[in-house]
């Protein structure tokens, strides 16, 4: 069996999505054990939403069979993948649902993974304390289906209170800043929620400014910060996106492109075509373990997890 | 009794430099032509039917924006705020069409507050750049803050869908003909026309130098400000095409193409300067961009190169196309 | 009753009064000469009235009526036009394009090109025959030789069709026989009834064509004479004042130097000229003569390196020089004294010890700069050339046209050079700039300078140079010496067929 | 009475004035905000624009629409080569130094050889370059780990060094005064400006118009280096796209400091506090809690408000 199959990054900001990309490449070679001949095609750059419409209609003019996309907009790709869809070809996002009902979600529900970090948050904090949050690109789909996660959680904790949000764009230096400028004016923070590699920053201001004993704060799953974590004794803790999700996608593709039926058909979260996976959690009770899988990795790298085939498999009819 | 003419000024070439001097473009069309030759060498199914009508409608908005951007070179400013502009326009008429519900007469109405919307952030443009006389690069990213900031305000987070009416037409067929190819018509007709314009003529004129257009009795300000009006209208019809071909609104979807269209009118090989242009060169350099980055990925570039690729190519377009012209004009 | 009256304007810029209580009348159906020197302000009134300067102070009445110009737009509605000194073109527009551009011939929001097209050409066709075959309404003005773009501007001027025309200095790049068909121009609209302001430093123009002369002096006016009454001594009087009377009259036979060859050239080639040979004897000026735009001042900037020469020799001092660009060949003693100052000189925004210290940091290979002790060498250079100015870290934009060439030229007299290139130094300037230019010209001669002049009046040449070689097609045709430095053989030799 | 009105219009003491005023306005919003510590931690971040926008400054002054578009490409791939070649041990300091000002140097010399000898414009040039660094960056970071911060290199930036300021505010200290130095008392620097103000004259009187502006690009491209190194103390590791911000934000601080983008007048003390003050905006944004759309429409008003305090256009009307 032979599988062309796309894959469309359009954000190549982070380390994160080299990973994912480099774990779905690998995801496929492993394909070739089972006989099957599953070759990946690869548009990773930044582009803006119009650029990666051109990443799909590259993609239907060479003829593949699948497109998994780590898509710009939630919205924009809906003729685009209803013209994907004309051509025969599967397509699968992962990473920021959909809502063109011609394509699948494969990946964590951001939303969750939002309130994860607020549910430790709040857990750590006693139910009570002033809270401030750094989000990513203020009108991002994924930055703010994360903020609704924690809204969420925050507003059934009435003794904590939001005393500021802001945005630094998923910049590390630009949340270090953010919280440079927080911590000057809220001396009396308790807890910080933090998205991603933001959160490396934010916890420099935080120790910079000698409050590493005093602050709660989430972190990030990058080797580097693991390591601080461990050093420092960091009160923090993290909820998992992992780059596998590319990989995990992936295999699902290659399955339906057998034209295998999954047990469950994919009807989760608000555009009811999400099949969402695990959202690992990090925290100081598992922090080692974490710690143990990165060893060796460069700092850069994400702590991950992935549906390997035989996981996927058992999705399967 | 004449004056003599001084003999060096070569006389024979002046056919060639004419045509060049009348046809800017003339460069950038043959590195056109050479990229779709070399896309359809690549991968023959990009220049089918197909390929050719999802080329247009991806870059449409890019060749409109491209053209939103030459009226205010032409006059020698610039708008960092044209991709602001947009994404402002984006979110309103998503905006109104989610409050007014899609049938074709509120799209209508919607397209009309648009291009509202469009000519308004123009007209701001126009104050704070012609009237109150700030530097236009800063001053236009000062605005284009501005209207970012607006357009999060409308609408928050990326999302909200359009009417399938509004883009199953556009991305429909009329008698068997992509309904993008009569927008390509309608917007060709338009450019014509303009062209024919006094403002058109007297924005090249100002771009020559202000201060003798405005002892020459122009209306400079007046004029500049009619630029960036234009410029207004045009980003919000580039909105139009990016909302026909996305369907949704995206408080950010415009951000990135600030600068790809300042490079393609450069492509199009207009002068950054002002004074000198022409609009068809600018939606041949917006094709250039979209033919460079499909080219990258059909000679099979690796992913991780194909940004620098990209980016190296259109450094190259550029110089090529101001070292060609110049030299052809020379 | 007069056509246009000032009253009492005035206008300064920051300390400056370029114009002081200005009261004016012009007639209908006059040619109103304006006379001054550099900076007296005729620019200024000119602006004034043409709306793209607003004066502080003052009146201005046309055809009796107080009138408001609050702008160029204004003043051409209410029928004034100007010719800019400094030009007002499009430079990538078309000659027809420029010619119609303040009025555009519109349908709707539409040109009208046909409209455009006639009514340049007719405009165009007012000068037939003098501006040489490769001008046409559709040419690019940016392609048009300096003479032929002043052409379009007065073409531009003339197409306003206003009933006060202004013209200043619209005659400086022009030649003769243009300037001929202009005053034509200018006689017929005078027998039209309408108005005329016509600046110039040409002494035999303003004669040619004016019918009365108002003088100007440091923003004042002097005095109006009626031309049949008055003569050019009484003008230049009035113009410098009594105390400087002596410094218009030049010295007519000049010495005949004759020391070793500083500078020879022998068949140089380039842009503008083809085979030109000379030899420049230490003390010697040599002229440079002929209609304008004949290759000398291609010449010139060749032997400089601003424009390279493609071909020929040249020995400075008996040592070989390759013009290749102007750093190498200041390094080895040549200086170069453009008439375009506003291009070729002066560093505006900057302050005058700046300006005058560029050719002191190469030739001495300096890498620091300190004020005091530059000061002392930029003192003599600009008292030498009497230079007015307030301080040496004023900005030279605020010193008056002809104080901006003193300090141009400023910069070549701290380091001696070996040769000295003046190509036209003193276009634009006054009489009594000019007086002391040539004086200390004469003097850097005897002190064994080896100097070519380039002079488009041809009075200067007459007066200054020793010997004069005149240009035709870019080439020398002839070398007039002794006494046979007169007006007739100069004209005879550049009229002469190439 | 004029002379003090003329002395309040210098770019200068507007920049001081509105910076100060500022800093009232924060301490108002949210005490706190103008403590000696915090006035400290902006300054840091001042002094990583006001680094940048040193080359910025030059580029700009040199004329002829000069811009350099590409600093933010060349911040970010200074930080993520210095991070790597100094892993986290200070023995690799002196090397990652070298490397990052050789390779700043590099791509400041493409800008100026694109500029001067294939006179391409400024803008196209470096908005062109920008493309391509941000390619780089992307293979860059693909084939090597991002780096760490030596230890040395983060104290500089952030304890204090002497008289309680840390060694990069000591290092932007330097940089004014050579800046200053180097525009008043060199003849480089007059030669700058009259490349600035009139290139053709500048050409005649001798003045090597493309070297100067060729040294130009290469002195913003260094600027931009050492810029990254310091933006790597800062932040401990490097990571992508850290240099974006950079990019306008630089222009603006020159524009705040009083040097017009058409080049030939100004200097850096101004662009200093140019960027100080655009911090402080920045900062006190970030301090009031209003939505995110709101401090974007506050923050571009309120550059065009301050932009009314300086350059605006001469009036075509004398
Ligand atoms: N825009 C300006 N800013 C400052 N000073 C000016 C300006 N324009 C003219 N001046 C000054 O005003 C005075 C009069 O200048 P004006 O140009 O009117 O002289 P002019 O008689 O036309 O001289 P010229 O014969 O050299 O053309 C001069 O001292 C000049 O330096
Ligand atoms: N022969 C020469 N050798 C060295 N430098 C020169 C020479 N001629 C001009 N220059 C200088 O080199 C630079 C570019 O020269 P050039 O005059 O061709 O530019 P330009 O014509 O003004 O440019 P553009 O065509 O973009 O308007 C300028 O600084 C100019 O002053
Ligand atoms: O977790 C993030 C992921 O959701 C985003 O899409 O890419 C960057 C990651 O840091
Ligand atoms: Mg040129
Ligand atoms: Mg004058």
């Amino acid at each position: 069996q032979d599988f062309k199959i796309g894959l469309s990054n359009g954000w190549v900001g982070s380390e994160w999505r080299t990973q994912m990309i480099d774990e779905a490449k690998a995801a496929a070679e492993a394909w070739k054990e089972k006989g099957v001949n599953v070759t990946v095609e690869v548009q990773s750059a930044n582009v803006d939403v119009p650029g990666q419409i051109a990443h799909v209609r590259n993609f239907i003019s060479a003829g593949v069979d699948a497109i998994i996309i780590n898509p710009n907009s939630p919205t924009a790709f809906d003729p685009v993948f209803a013209q994907a869809k004309e051509a025969g070809i599967l397509v699968i996002a992962t990473d920021a649902e959909v809502s063109s009902p011609d394509a699948l979600y494969v990946g964590i529900d951001q939303k969750a993974w939002g309130a994860a970090g607020a549910e430790w948050l709040a857990k750590t904090l006693d139910g009570k304390g002033n809270v401030v949050a750094i989000n990513g690109v203020a009108g991002h789909p994924a930055n703010e289906m994360r903020v609704a996660g924690y809204k969420e959680v925050f507003a059934a904790h009435p003794d904590i209170k939001i005393v500021n949000e802001v945005n630094a764009n998923w910049d590390q230096a630009q949340g270090q800043q953010a919280m440079q400028n927080l911590l000057a004016t809220y001396p009396d923070i308790n807890g910080v929620w933090v998205q991603d590699g933001m959160a490396a920053g934010a916890w420099k201001s935080i120790m910079d400014a000698g409050k590493t004993d005093s602050i709660a704060a989430t972190g990030e799953i990058r080797k580097d910060f693991i390591d601080l974590w461990t050093k420092d004794k960091l009160n923090s803790g993290a909820s998992v996106n992992p780059p596998g999700v590319m990989a995990s996608a992936l295999n699902v593709a290659v399955l339906m492109l057998q034209g295998k039926e999954l047990k469950e058909p994919a009807e989760a979260g608000q555009y009811k075509n999400a099949m969402y996976l695990p959202i690992p959690f990090i925290d100081s009770s598992n922090l080692e373990e974490a710690a143990k899988q990165l060893e060796g990795k460069p700092g850069y790298y994400s702590y991950t997890s992935a549906l390997l085939i035989e996981d996927a498999e058992a999705l399967f009819k | 009794m004449a004056s003599i003419e001084a003999p060096a000024r070569i006389r024979s070439s002046s056919a060639v430099k004419r045509v060049f001097e009348r046809y800017p473009f003339l460069p950038a069309l043959i590195i056109l032509v050479v990229l779709i030759a070399l896309n359809g060498w690549f991968q023959p199914r990009s220049l089918s039917l197909v390929g050719v009508t999802g080329l247009v409608k991806t870059y449409l908005a890019l060749m409109l924006l491209a053209v939103a951007q030459t009226y205010v070179i032409y006059s020698g400013d610039i708008d960092l705020s044209a991709g602001a502009i947009v994404s402002l326009v984006n979110v309103v008429i998503i905006g109104v069409m989610a409050q007014w519900g899609g049938d074709g007469v509120t799209v209508i109405a919607a397209l009309c507050i648009g291009l509202a919307t469009g000519l308004a952030c123009g007209i701001v443009n126009g104050i704070v750049v012609a009237a109150l006389r700030l530097q236009a690069i800063v001053a236009t990213f000062a605005t284009s803050i501005f209207f970012t900031g607006l357009a999060l305000y409308i609408q928050p987070v990326a999302g909200t869908p359009a009417p399938a009416a509004f883009w199953r037409t556009y991305g429909g067929r009329i008698l068997e003909i992509p309904f993008v190819f009569y927008v390509a018509v309608l917007f060709a007709i338009l450019l014509v026309v303009l062209v024919r314009t006094r403002l058109s003529l007297r924005l090249l004129a100002v771009g020559d130098g202000q201060q003798e257009a405005f002892q020459s009795g122009l209306p400079v300000t007046r004029i500049r400000m009619g630029g960036y009006a234009l410029c207004g209208v045009f980003a919000a019809l580039a909105a139009f095409c990016i909302t026909g071909d996305t369907a949704s609104g995206d408080p950010l979807v415009g951000g990135k193409m600030t600068l790809f269209s300042i490079a393609a009118v450069v492509l199009g090989g207009s002068a950054l300067s002002g004074g000198y242009g022409t609009v068809v060169g600018s939606v041949i350099g917006a094709l250039i961009i979209g033919f460079i980055n499909s080219l990258v990925f059909f000679v099979g570039t690796p992913s991780e190169w194909q940004n620098l690729v990209q980016g190296v190519a259109i450094l190259l377009a550029l110089m090529a196309g101001v070292l060609v012209g110049r030299g052809a004009r020379a | 009753m007069s056509r246009l009256q000032l009253k009492g304007v005035g206008k300064s810029y920051g300390a400056t009064k370029a114009l002081r209580h200005a009261d004016l009348d012009i007639e209908a159906g006059e040619v109103h000469v304006l006379m001054g020197s550099n900076g007296s302000g005729k620019s200024t009134l000119s602006k004034i009235v043409a709306g793209s300067v607003r004066p502080d102070m003052g009146e201005i009445l046309l055809d009796g009526k107080p009138v408001s110009i609050t702008g160029p737009q204004a003043a051409r509605a209410l029928g004034v036009a100007i010719f800019y000194q400094e030009l007002s073109l499009a430079a990538h527009r078309t000659v027809a394009e420029n010619i119609c551009l303040a009025d555009l011939p519109s349908r709707g929001v539409f040109v009208d090109r046909k409209a455009l097209e006639d009514r340049a050409t007719r405009y165009a066709a007012l000068f037939d025959g003098v501006t040489g075959d490769d001008f046409s309404p559709d040419a690019v003005v940016q392609d048009l030789r300096a003479d032929q773009r002043q052409l379009v501007e007065i073409m531009k001027t003339l197409a306003s069709e206003a009933s006060v025309l202004i013209f200043d200095e619209a005659t400086s790049a022009l030649d003769r026989a243009q300037v001929e068909r202009f005053f034509e121009i200018l006689r017929d609209l005078k027998a039209e009834g309408r108005s005329i302001i016509f600046i110039s430093h040409r002494m035999d123009e303003i004669f040619a064509i004016g019918d009365r002369a108002t003088v100007i002096r440091d923003g004042e006016i002097v005095g109006s004479r009626q031309i049949g009454e008055t003569t050019p001594a009484e003008i230049i009087s009035m113009m410098v004042g009594a105390q400087e009377e002596k410094a218009a009259a030049a010295d007519a036979t000049p010495a005949r130097p004759a020391g070793a060859p500083v500078l020879s050239v022998r068949g140089l080639t380039g842009p503008g000229f083809s085979d030109v040979g000379f030899e420049v004897r230490a003390g010697e000026i040599l002229g440079f003569g002929g209609l304008h735009g004949q290759g000398q001042s291609a010449v010139l900037r060749a032997l400089f390196g601003a424009n390279p020469p493609t071909s020929g020799g040249v020995e400075l001092g008996g040592k070989p020089l390759h013009p290749k660009n102007p750093r190498e060949t200041i390094r080895q003693g040549v200086a170069y004294v453009s008439g375009d100052r506003s291009r070729d000189g002066v560093v505006s925004g900057r302050p005058i010890l700046e300006n005058v210290m560029p050719i002191h940091y190469l030739r001495e290979r300096m890498m620091l700069a300190n004020p005091s002790a530059l000061a002392v060498k930029a003192l003599p250079a600009l008292q030498a050339l009497r230079t007015k100015f307030a301080g040496l870290g004023h900005p030279i934009s605020s010193l008056s046209g002809g104080n901006q060439q003193k300090v141009v030229i400023a910069r070549w007299l701290i380091d001696r050079p070996a040769v000295l290139l003046l190509d036209d130094p003193t276009k634009g300037i006054d009489l009594s700039a000019k007086a002391d230019l040539f004086s200390l010209i004469r003097k850097l001669a005897q002190e064994g300078i080896g100097i070519v002049l380039y002079a488009s009046e041809d009075a200067e040449l007459l007066d200054n140079a020793d010997r004069i070689l005149v240009f035709n097609g870019g080439a020398i045709r002839r070398e007039l010496t002794g006494a046979a430095r007169t007006r007739f053989n100069l004209y005879q030799a550049a009229y002469e067929a190439a | 009475m004029n002379a003090s009105i003329a002395f309040l219009r210098q770019p200068l003491v507007v920049a001081l004035i509105l910076i100060v005023v500022l800093l009232w306005l924060g301490e108002t919003l949210s005490p706190g905000f103008a403590s000696g510590q915090q006035i400290l931690r902006l300054l840091i971040v001042a002094a990583l624009l006001g680094i940048v926008a040193a080359g910025q400054n030059l580029v700009i002054l040199g004329g002829r629409e000069g811009i350099d578009l590409s600093v933010g490409g060349v911040v970010s791939l200074s930080a993520i080569i210095a991070g790597n070649l100094m892993a986290g041990e200070n023995g690799g300091i002196p090397l990652a130094i070298l490397a990052c000002v050789v390779t700043g140097a590099f791509f400041g010399l493409l800008n100026g050889i694109g500029v001067t000898l294939l006179r391409i414009p400024p803008l196209v040039m470096t908005l062109g370059m920008l493309g391509v660094l941000q390619g780089l960056l992307v293979v860059v970071r693909q084939g090597i780990p991002s780096g760490r911060a030596a230890p040395a290199l983060a104290d500089f930036v952030s304890r204090t060094f002497l008289f309680g300021l840390p060694g990069i505010l000591w290092l932007w200290i330097a940089i004014g005064l050579v800046m200053a130095f180097l525009l008043n008392r060199t003849v480089f620097g007059h030669r700058i400006y009259a490349v600035g103000s009139n290139e053709q004259a500048a050409f005649m009187a001798g003045v090597p118009v493309r070297a100067i502006r060729i040294a130009l690009f290469v002195l913003s491209g260094v600027f931009a280096a050492i810029a990254g190194i310091c933006l790597l103390g800062y932040s401990g590791s490097s990571f992508a796209n850290v240099g974006e911000q950079y990019m306008l934000a630089s222009i603006i601080a020159v524009v705040f400091g009083g040097t017009p983008l058409s080049g030939g007048k100004g200097g850096y003390t101004g662009t200093m506090a140019g960027a100080f003050l655009l911090v402080i905006v920045q900062s006190i944004l970030t301090t009031v809690n209003i939505d995110e759309s709101g401090r974007q429409m506050v923050f571009g008003a309120t550059l065009l408000v301050l932009m009314l305090f300086y350059g605006r256009g001469r009036s075509m009307r004398a």
